[in-house]
């Protein structure tokens, strides 16, 4: 049983005029995966580090299970953990450095021996065992790091950004390898990250930051279709959703000529000045006689399976740059004009003061 | 001369100092190429090592050559005075004090260092707690050798006790006890004395490099849930080998050249001479300058096995 | 892009506790366990006791000092004054003019050589050069090197310099004799500075001075901006052993001043104290204490650089 | 009086300061030595340094120069490292002859006394001072202070109290001593240690035996080497010492029994007489200034101290002193000057004036008594001038380094704390320097 | 002028067993954005700091411009870098950090403080610019050591995976401020990295490397479209590119039952035992009469704006699991099974042997 709870957790770095976080209540169930994602400096290191007790909390309780942990010294808490900066022992070899908690655990040294090997093979580090870590690559260190944690069978896991060093495969691979091993051990895991596939394919829940503060908690869907303000509008999805200033006007949202469709709840609730948002894949190309909205491209970025087409509207409350994904390849070009539109359902629509959504 | 003119003097010689130092520095920092760097490495060492050329280095060396010249060094006499010392069972017993010397001091005064500094550090009176440590580094010998008097004086059980521990036992209603007279405890009482001086010492750059350890080691440590002992032995140690190993040599070092201690408790009687006593008894009081020079010499071959033992030490860090 | 969200405070947050007041400890149990409290406690007092000893006799009068222990003191008390007040007056030289020597002798002979040990050591921790492994070690063989072996050649250099260099010690040195001492102490100190230093610089990681090359550092700017800052710690701590090195020799005074009484430092007046026959330690633990004053002000002063985490937050890794 | 004065080989000429003044007469065959300085280098240190100091004053009026005096308590050790180096001194009071002799003909840099000295000494002081100053018969130092080591320190009115009569043999002697010991006191009190110098007190100890048990003329055999070290002459000697010394009986009063000597610093060896836990105590005139604030040191006193009586008549009265001897390193005018002063009368009663507290005596015999404050620096004065003394210097000092600095103080120790004569005096033998 | 040549350039790290670079052969032009991609520790690092002259070249030469630098000191190569580990100075602000390698240049103080203070504010450390890096976030580290490169006009920059550990918005935002500043400045670029997309997008040219080894040198696209081997292949798009093994028959690769269409360059060579190479995004789905792949769907990513379907084909030869990007959503569920197919032109054939691309 290791349901995790914060209530109201506070972490004031001495010497900072406001608090790195100020108060956390967040709940995570047992066995779940969380995802913590928010821009750099949000606190999400400073979260996981409370968890596991390196910092100390200045007020609120943190539960694991039901036993307040607030003051419990870390190495009673049983949690593994994988550093932002790897934090390896530099005169301890790779193989000492991931079996050092088992050793600490009084393990068997066959016993460890056989699961630092089997780590090491998940993080292919096999040929690097005997190595310290002053005589690896990044990438090599970062997965001493994991390997670290995942020879642990802990309470929960927290993991800081552990694949931001790794490439394209070795992260994919190693992320199912993740996924697999916490679904198999169903360890709690607080998973820390930037990337958003990473966030939205690997987490039951994904908690959004910013500023110390919670903005939504949810699963990874309702988080892309539905979010909850313009600041998780704009953080998830990459490249992020078309946020334009629009004006209400007959149930409609209208930018310049442009009349954007919106849904019913939406129509309902809106008045005044509202910013409508549009993911970059939602835009459907039409003709310029449908009356869609006019995009001048001025970049057209491919990435082989499909191009990004970045174009400005002219029209006034538009952002300096609106993103298209178009399918396909060579179909759009520098200079041309393109007419896009989309469907009331793709939509979103948010306050322009609160920044709360007002679409369904 | 009048205190504003040491003033003066002092000014004069610390502007000309670094102000010769800054020069040199500034000029060489301007070169380019393989031989600016070459002018820039000698610019780095070469006061250093001129001064310690001058000063140690041809010193030893006539030491050296001393060593085979007789009492008054006006002739060689080859091995001569080795063979004195070699033959010499007093002399014996010196080499073989100065071997338990070196063997305790630097390994106790470290450990002593070592554990009080890891058991203060981050404790809340640290200042104050390393202070007590630190003030017999500071207390000039001459105070030290009062100080010492004061614990180890003998009287008979009934007389009134100087030393405070001989009192101690008194009060216990034990006999009174000689300790710096019993061979050949009275070595170990001794060296008492210097491990009381040095581990301050000890204590002031272990702490220093205690200090050093990236927290985040600590932490991970933490998590892997490493008890204060394990953090000690697998943490702390490992991370400041280095520390240690200077601490150790430099003790050890210091050891092999400490004869005040002795000269002024014992003046080497009793069993407790070491080498560098001897040395300047030898070279100083007897005016047998010859033996002298030998006993020197033997000094410097004693240092041997620091040397090389850091070396190695060296080679294993250059490749970790 | 119009993205500007206010912050959505949930509405049941407390105003924030305010700043907390120090670095707090807790955290960072440490080894402050009860045992361990313990341990440091009985060393502390056994370390302490003696000197403790040494300053209660300097309170007491001389008679009592020679016949009975100190801790009867606390049994029938009596304390005078009369020590220090004999020590502070009791000579024809002024005790300040000692003290001033002291400083006088003390400063360069501390700042000389850390500086110089500090470029060399750098040089051999950090630059490339031929034959660099064995200067080093041989600089730190002649650690070994007693100060008694090499008083008489280097006092017939100092008197007779080659190269018609000025005289440096006897009737008509400069500077009065302070220059042999300074130079002589520098000389004694460097071994073992050079050691210390290199071996603290080793542990400053290499990529540091690596990002200030590729910055356009040379040398001389990486060694001044980059290692000197780090090694603050090192610095005072060897700054602060070769301050009272020096505070308390005898010796090189003794040999190098040249009998030159205008610059003798204290520790002469204080071997002194012991009298002609050694007979006054009364006197001499009350000039002990004297005499601790500055190095012990020295230390407290100096403990501030010994600071945690020096390095922190500069690699990861 | 007043005779002496300088020879004119040591006149610098001019017209002296002190011309016309009347205490200066004497000192004006100097000449002008205004702005000249001496440096003298001693091991005569705080507080004993400022009576000395005060001496000087007088040549300093009268002929203009300055003497810049250095006392240090590492003299010895450093004396030698000055001469070798190139930087010595005007002028060291060097006060073992052995060591006058190493630097003699170790070093070469002492130059010889001038002429206006040696007639000072051979108007002052006996022929065997005089010989202490000398080596391969040339003259180089004049006697300066001196003492009387045969001294027994005791207590008179534990004495009168205890009826006790100051002994005048040593028979008599060892007869106070039982007398003592069967009231329950540990008759002697001794201690030896002295940091480097542990031993020390034990060679004179020895010496005084020496003097009294096989006369002077041997002593100075013993003294020269020219009978060995372990004769069995110098063996009876030392069981004399060990008649006292290595018997728990008579030793060590106040302390512990005979190994605590060993321990014992010599400066607090002779306190348990104030406590009436010790009689008798062997030492040096010196230890005068040992006594605490207060204590009176007279006849009828707290403490004073009687001749160590002979253990026959044969001998006369064996008196074993030490003193310091005025070794030069330079022959500038203003050095001779002043070392020719030091060598006059005029200087011996200077001395004795500045020193009120007492403390100093010279053998110098022009000294008038009347001139020494303390009764004890008066008696050692009447001891040094008594017809039927026989001076010998302390032998130790006279020997060389490696027997008088090293091996005689060690052996003694380890005689002290159990090795048995024949070891003890075989091994100082041997360590005897052959060249 | 600053091209930037590698001639055999080897690199063996004493103590290893071989070399971490065992000759490199590469050629970047004047102004040329060149992006280093490969897996953990093939040596993409080393290379880097060949060129700052942080590691000695065992042997080979280098040249920036015509000038032969094997041998010159780091400071005198006028080249910026961003290391992979920040190497931050933790004794100085972040402002200091920033204009210490200006200071050295002797910049006067305003015009230094002007460009730190420009750099910062790209880089959303403004409010930071007087902490020390100790009291800063992973990410905030990271851009300092960004903001340390950037400030300077150096003749080369080098880039170790500068934005790994920044949010997908800040990358973005960082990546094209990057790609802006390099082309406005023309300044020759060495960057390594992780994120796909960032090679795409960034790179003028993309250097593949393995084992220390150069596998392709090419423009993204060409890289993307024209792998030359089945490393490069494997290596670059994500989720990597479906990899088949297939036999040539009659001008067609033979997989089970479904033949795979060919181009006619791989019709003509290939024989034997070829390797055919499908990516995601290439597969079309069909229905089941029109003799596609059949794939029972395991796993569905959905990532919001698409899914990433993961089946088995059950079909000899093809691998544990065959990746299929659906756009739109919910059209695909797990236990479905669904047949794709694919283009002659979307094909790429490899030589089962040596891996060498046979396709057009
Ligand atoms: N100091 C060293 N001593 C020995 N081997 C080293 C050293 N540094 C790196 N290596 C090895 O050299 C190889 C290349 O390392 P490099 O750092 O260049 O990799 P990389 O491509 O940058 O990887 P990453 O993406 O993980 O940072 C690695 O296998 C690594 O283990
Ligand atoms: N030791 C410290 N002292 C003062 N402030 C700190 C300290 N450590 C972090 N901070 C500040 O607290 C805030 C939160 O930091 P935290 O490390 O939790 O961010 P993060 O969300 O993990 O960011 P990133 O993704 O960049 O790692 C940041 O603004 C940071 O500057
Ligand atoms: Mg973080
Ligand atoms: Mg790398």
């Amino acid at each position: 049983m290791a349901t995790i709870t914060f209530k109201q957790a506070q972490r004031w770095y001495p010497g900072a005029d406001k608090p790195a976080v100020p108060g956390i209540d967040l709940e995570i169930h047992d066995g779940e995966f969380m995802v913590l994602v928010g821009p750099s400096g949000c606190g999400k290191s400073t979260t996981l580090r409370m968890l596991a007790g390196l910092e100390e909390v200045n007020s609120g309780q943190i539960f694991i299970g039901d036993k307040d942990v607030t003051k419990l010294p870390p190495k009673d808490r049983d949690i593994a953990m994988v550093f932002q900066n790897y934090a390896l022992y530099p005169h301890m070899t790779v193989a000492d450095n991931m079996g050092f908690a088992l050793k600490m655990a009084k393990m068997k040294p066959e016993e460890r021996k056989k699961r630092v090997e089997e780590a090491a093979r998940i993080l292919n580090l096999t040929e690097y065992l005997e190595r310290k870590p002053k005589a690896l690559s990044g990438g090599q260190r970062q997965r001493v790091a994991m390997g670290r944690a995942i020879v642990r069978n802990p309470q929960v896991f927290c993991m800081d950004e552990p694949l931001s060093n790794l490439d394209a495969k070795m992260r994919v691979q190693t992320r199912t390898d993740i996924a697999k091993l916490q679904a198999d051990l169903g360890v709690t895991t607080v998973y820390v990250t930037h990337d958003q596939v990473e966030a939205m394919t690997m987490g039951d829940r994904v908690a959004v930051m910013k500023d110390g503060y919670l903005q939504q908690v949810d699963t990874p869907l309702n988080l892309y279709d539905r979010p909850v303000n313009l600041f998780v509008a704009g953080f998830i999805g990459s490249p992020q959703m078309n946020l334009m200033g629009a004006t209400a006007k007959d149930g409609r949202a209208v930018i310049g000529d442009y009349a954007v469709p919106v849904d019913e709840t939406a129509a309902k609730k809106m008045s005044g000045d509202v910013v409508v948002g549009v993911r970059p894949e939602a835009w459907r190309q039409v003709g310029p006689e449908e009356g869609g909205l006019p995009v001048t491209v001025t970049v057209v970025e491919e990435l082989g399976s499909d191009a990004f087409v970045y174009g400005t509207s002219g029209v006034e409350g538009t952002p300096n740059s609106i993103i298209v994904r178009v399918s396909g390849r060579d179909s759009v070009h520098k200079g041309d004009t393109i007419y896009v539109t989309t469907d009331p359902r793709s939509v979103h629509v948010f306050d322009a003061d609160s920044g709360e959504r007002l679409s369904d | 001369m009048s205190t504003p003119e040491k003033f003066l003097n002092l000014l004069f010689a610390v502007l000309l100092f670094f102000g010769v130092m800054g020069a040199i520095l500034l000029l060489t920092q301007r070169f380019r190429s393989r031989a600016g760097e070459r002018i820039q490495v000698a610019a780095f060492v070469l006061p250093s090592l001129l001064m310690v050329a001058v000063g140690l280095l041809y010193p030893a060396i006539t030491t050296i050559v001393q060593s085979f010249k007789n009492r008054s060094l006006t002739e060689f006499v080859g091995f001569d005075n080795y063979q004195a010392i070699f033959t010499d069972p007093a002399q014996l017993q010196v080499l073989r004090n100065t071997a338990i010397w070196v063997i305790v001091t630097p390994v106790l005064a470290t450990a002593i260092g070592l554990v009080y500094a890891v058991l203060i550090d981050r404790a809340r009176f640290e200042k104050f707690a390393k202070t007590l440590l630190f003030l017999p580094m500071a207390i000039s010998l001459v105070g030290a050798s009062i100080i010492w008097k004061f614990v180890y004086d003998y009287k008979a059980t009934e007389q009134d006790q100087l030393g405070i521990l001989n009192a101690i036992l008194k009060s216990f209603g034990v006999e009174t006890y000689r300790f710096l007279l019993t061979e050949p405890w009275n070595t170990l009482f001794l060296i008492v004395i210097f491990i009381w001086v040095q581990a301050g010492f000890a204590m002031t750059l272990l702490s220093a490099s205690i200090k050093a350890i990236p927290d985040d080691m600590i932490e991970a440590a933490k998590l892997d849930g490493a008890s204060a002992l394990k953090m000690f032995r697998f943490i702390t140690i490992p991370s400041i080998r280095p520390a240690l190993i200077v601490v150790l040599t430099t003790i050890s070092i210091a050891t092999l050249k400490v004869f005040d201690i002795v000269r002024t408790s014992t003046g080497g009687n009793f069993g407790t001479s070491v080498l560098a006593n001897e040395f300047y008894t030898q070279s100083f009081r007897a005016f047998q300058q010859g033996l002298g020079a030998a006993l020197g010499t033997l000094i410097f071959v004693l240092v041997l096995p620091i040397v090389v033992y850091n070396i190695r030490q060296m080679r294993k860090l250059e490749s970790r | 892009m119009t993205t500007s969200t206010p912050t959505i405070a949930p509405a049941q947050i407390e105003p924030p506790t305010g700043p907390p007041k120090s670095a707090a400890a807790a955290a960072h149990g440490g080894l402050t366990s009860r045992i361990g409290s313990a341990v440091a406690l009985v060393i502390a007092v056994l370390w302490t006791i003696p000197t403790f000893g040494l300053l209660v006799s300097s309170f007491r009068p001389e008679g009592e000092v020679k016949t009975n222990g100190w801790w009867n003191a606390f049994t029938n008390p009596s304390f005078t004054f009369d020590n220090y007040k004999s020590v502070i007056t009791g000579s024809d030289v002024d005790l300040a003019t000692y003290f001033v020597n002291s400083f006088v002798i003390t400063i360069p002979s501390v700042l000389i050589p850390i500086s110089l040990a500090t470029l060399a050591a750098y040089a051999f921790a950090w630059m490339d050069f031929k034959g660099r492994h064995l200067l080093f070690v041989a600089v730190f063989a002649l650690q070994i090197v007693p100060i008694q072996v090499t008083m008489i050649p280097l006092l017939k250099l100092y008197v007779n310099p080659p190269f018609g260099l000025p005289q440096l010690a006897g009737a008509n040195a400069v500077g009065g004799g302070f220059w042999t001492v300074w130079l002589s102490h520098s000389i004694f100190a460097l071994p073992l500075a050079i050691y210390l230093m290199h071996n603290f610089m080793r542990e400053i990681p290499g990529e540091l001075i690596e990002s200030a090359r590729v910055d356009g550092a040379g040398h001389v700017q990486i060694f001044t901006r980059i290692m000197l800052p780090l090694l603050t710690p090192a610095i005072a701590a060897f700054g602060i052993f070769q301050f009272l090195w020096v505070w308390n020799d005898l010796l090189v005074a003794l040999v190098f001043a040249g009998g030159n009484l205008d610059v003798s430092p204290l520790t002469v007046r204080l071997a002194a104290l012991a009298g002609q026959r050694g007979e006054d330690w009364h006197l001499l633990s009350a000039g002990a204490f004297v005499s601790l004053v500055v190095p012990l002000i020295v230390f407290l002063a100096g403990q501030r650089y010994f600071v945690r985490g020096l390095l922190a937050g500069s690699v990861k890794g | 009086g007043c005779g002496g004065g300088g020879g004119d080989d040591a006149s610098a000429g001019g017209t002296s300061p002190g011309e016309g003044k009347a205490e200066c007469e004497g000192l004006t065959s100097f000449g002008d030595l205004s702005g000249k300085s001496v440096s003298v280098y001693t091991s005569i240190i705080a507080p004993e340094d400022k009576a000395q100091k005060e001496s000087y004053k007088l040549f300093e009026d009268c002929t203009g120069a300055s003497i810049k005096y250095e006392g240090s308590s590492e003299f010895e050790a450093q004396l030698n490292v000055r001469v070798q180096g190139g930087n010595a001194p005007d002028i060291a009071y060097i006060p073992q002859p052995g060591l006058l002799k190493t630097l003699v003909q170790d070093t070469g840099q002492v130059v010889e006394a001038p002429s206006g000295v040696g007639e000072n000494v051979d108007k002052f002081w006996g022929e065997d001072w005089k010989a202490y100053g000398t080596v391969d018969d040339k003259f180089y130092a004049a006697p300066l202070g001196a003492n009387v080591k045969s001294f027994v320190w005791y207590s008179p009115k534990m004495f009168k109290e205890n009826g006790w009569k100051v002994p005048t043999t040593w028979d008599d002697m060892m007869t106070l001593s039982e007398d003592m010991a069967a009231k329950g006191i540990k008759p002697w009190c001794a201690g030896i240690e002295s940091g480097d110098a542990t031993g020390w007190v034990t060679t004179d100890w020895l010496e005084d035996a020496m003097l009294r048990e096989v006369g002077p003329d041997v002593y100075d055999q013993w003294v020269n080497h020219e009978i060995p070290f372990d004769d069995p002459q110098v063996e009876s000697a030392l069981q004399l010492v060990g008649s006292i010394l290595k018997d728990d009986k008579m030793v060590n009063g106040g302390i512990g029994d005979v190994k605590s000597i060993a321990t014992t610093a010599f400066q607090e060896a002779g306190l348990p007489i104030l406590k009436g836990e010790c009689g008798l105590h062997r030492q040096a005139s010196f230890y005068a200034a040992q006594w605490p604030e207060g204590t009176k040191v007279t006849e009828d006193g707290d403490v004073f101290a009687f001749y160590l009586p002979t253990t026959s008549e044969e001998f006369g009265q064996p008196v074993l002193g030490g003193g310091e001897f005025v070794a030069a390193f330079a022959d500038r005018p203003e050095v001779q000057a002043f070392q020719t002063y030091l060598s006059t009368d005029t200087w011996a009663n200077e001395k004795a004036k500045a020193t009120p507290g007492g403390g100093w005596v010279s053998a110098n015999k022009g000294l008038d008594i009347a001139n020494l404050k303390s009764p004890i620096d008066k008696l050692s004065a009447e001891t040094f001038q008594d017809p039927d003394a026989v001076f010998r210097f302390d032998g130790s000092d006279q020997m060389p380094g490696a027997v008088g600095a090293d091996s005689f103080w060690k052996q003694m120790t380890a005689w002290i704390t159990g090795q048995d004569d024949a070891t003890t005096l075989g091994n100082i033998e041997k360590s005897w320097p052959s060249s």
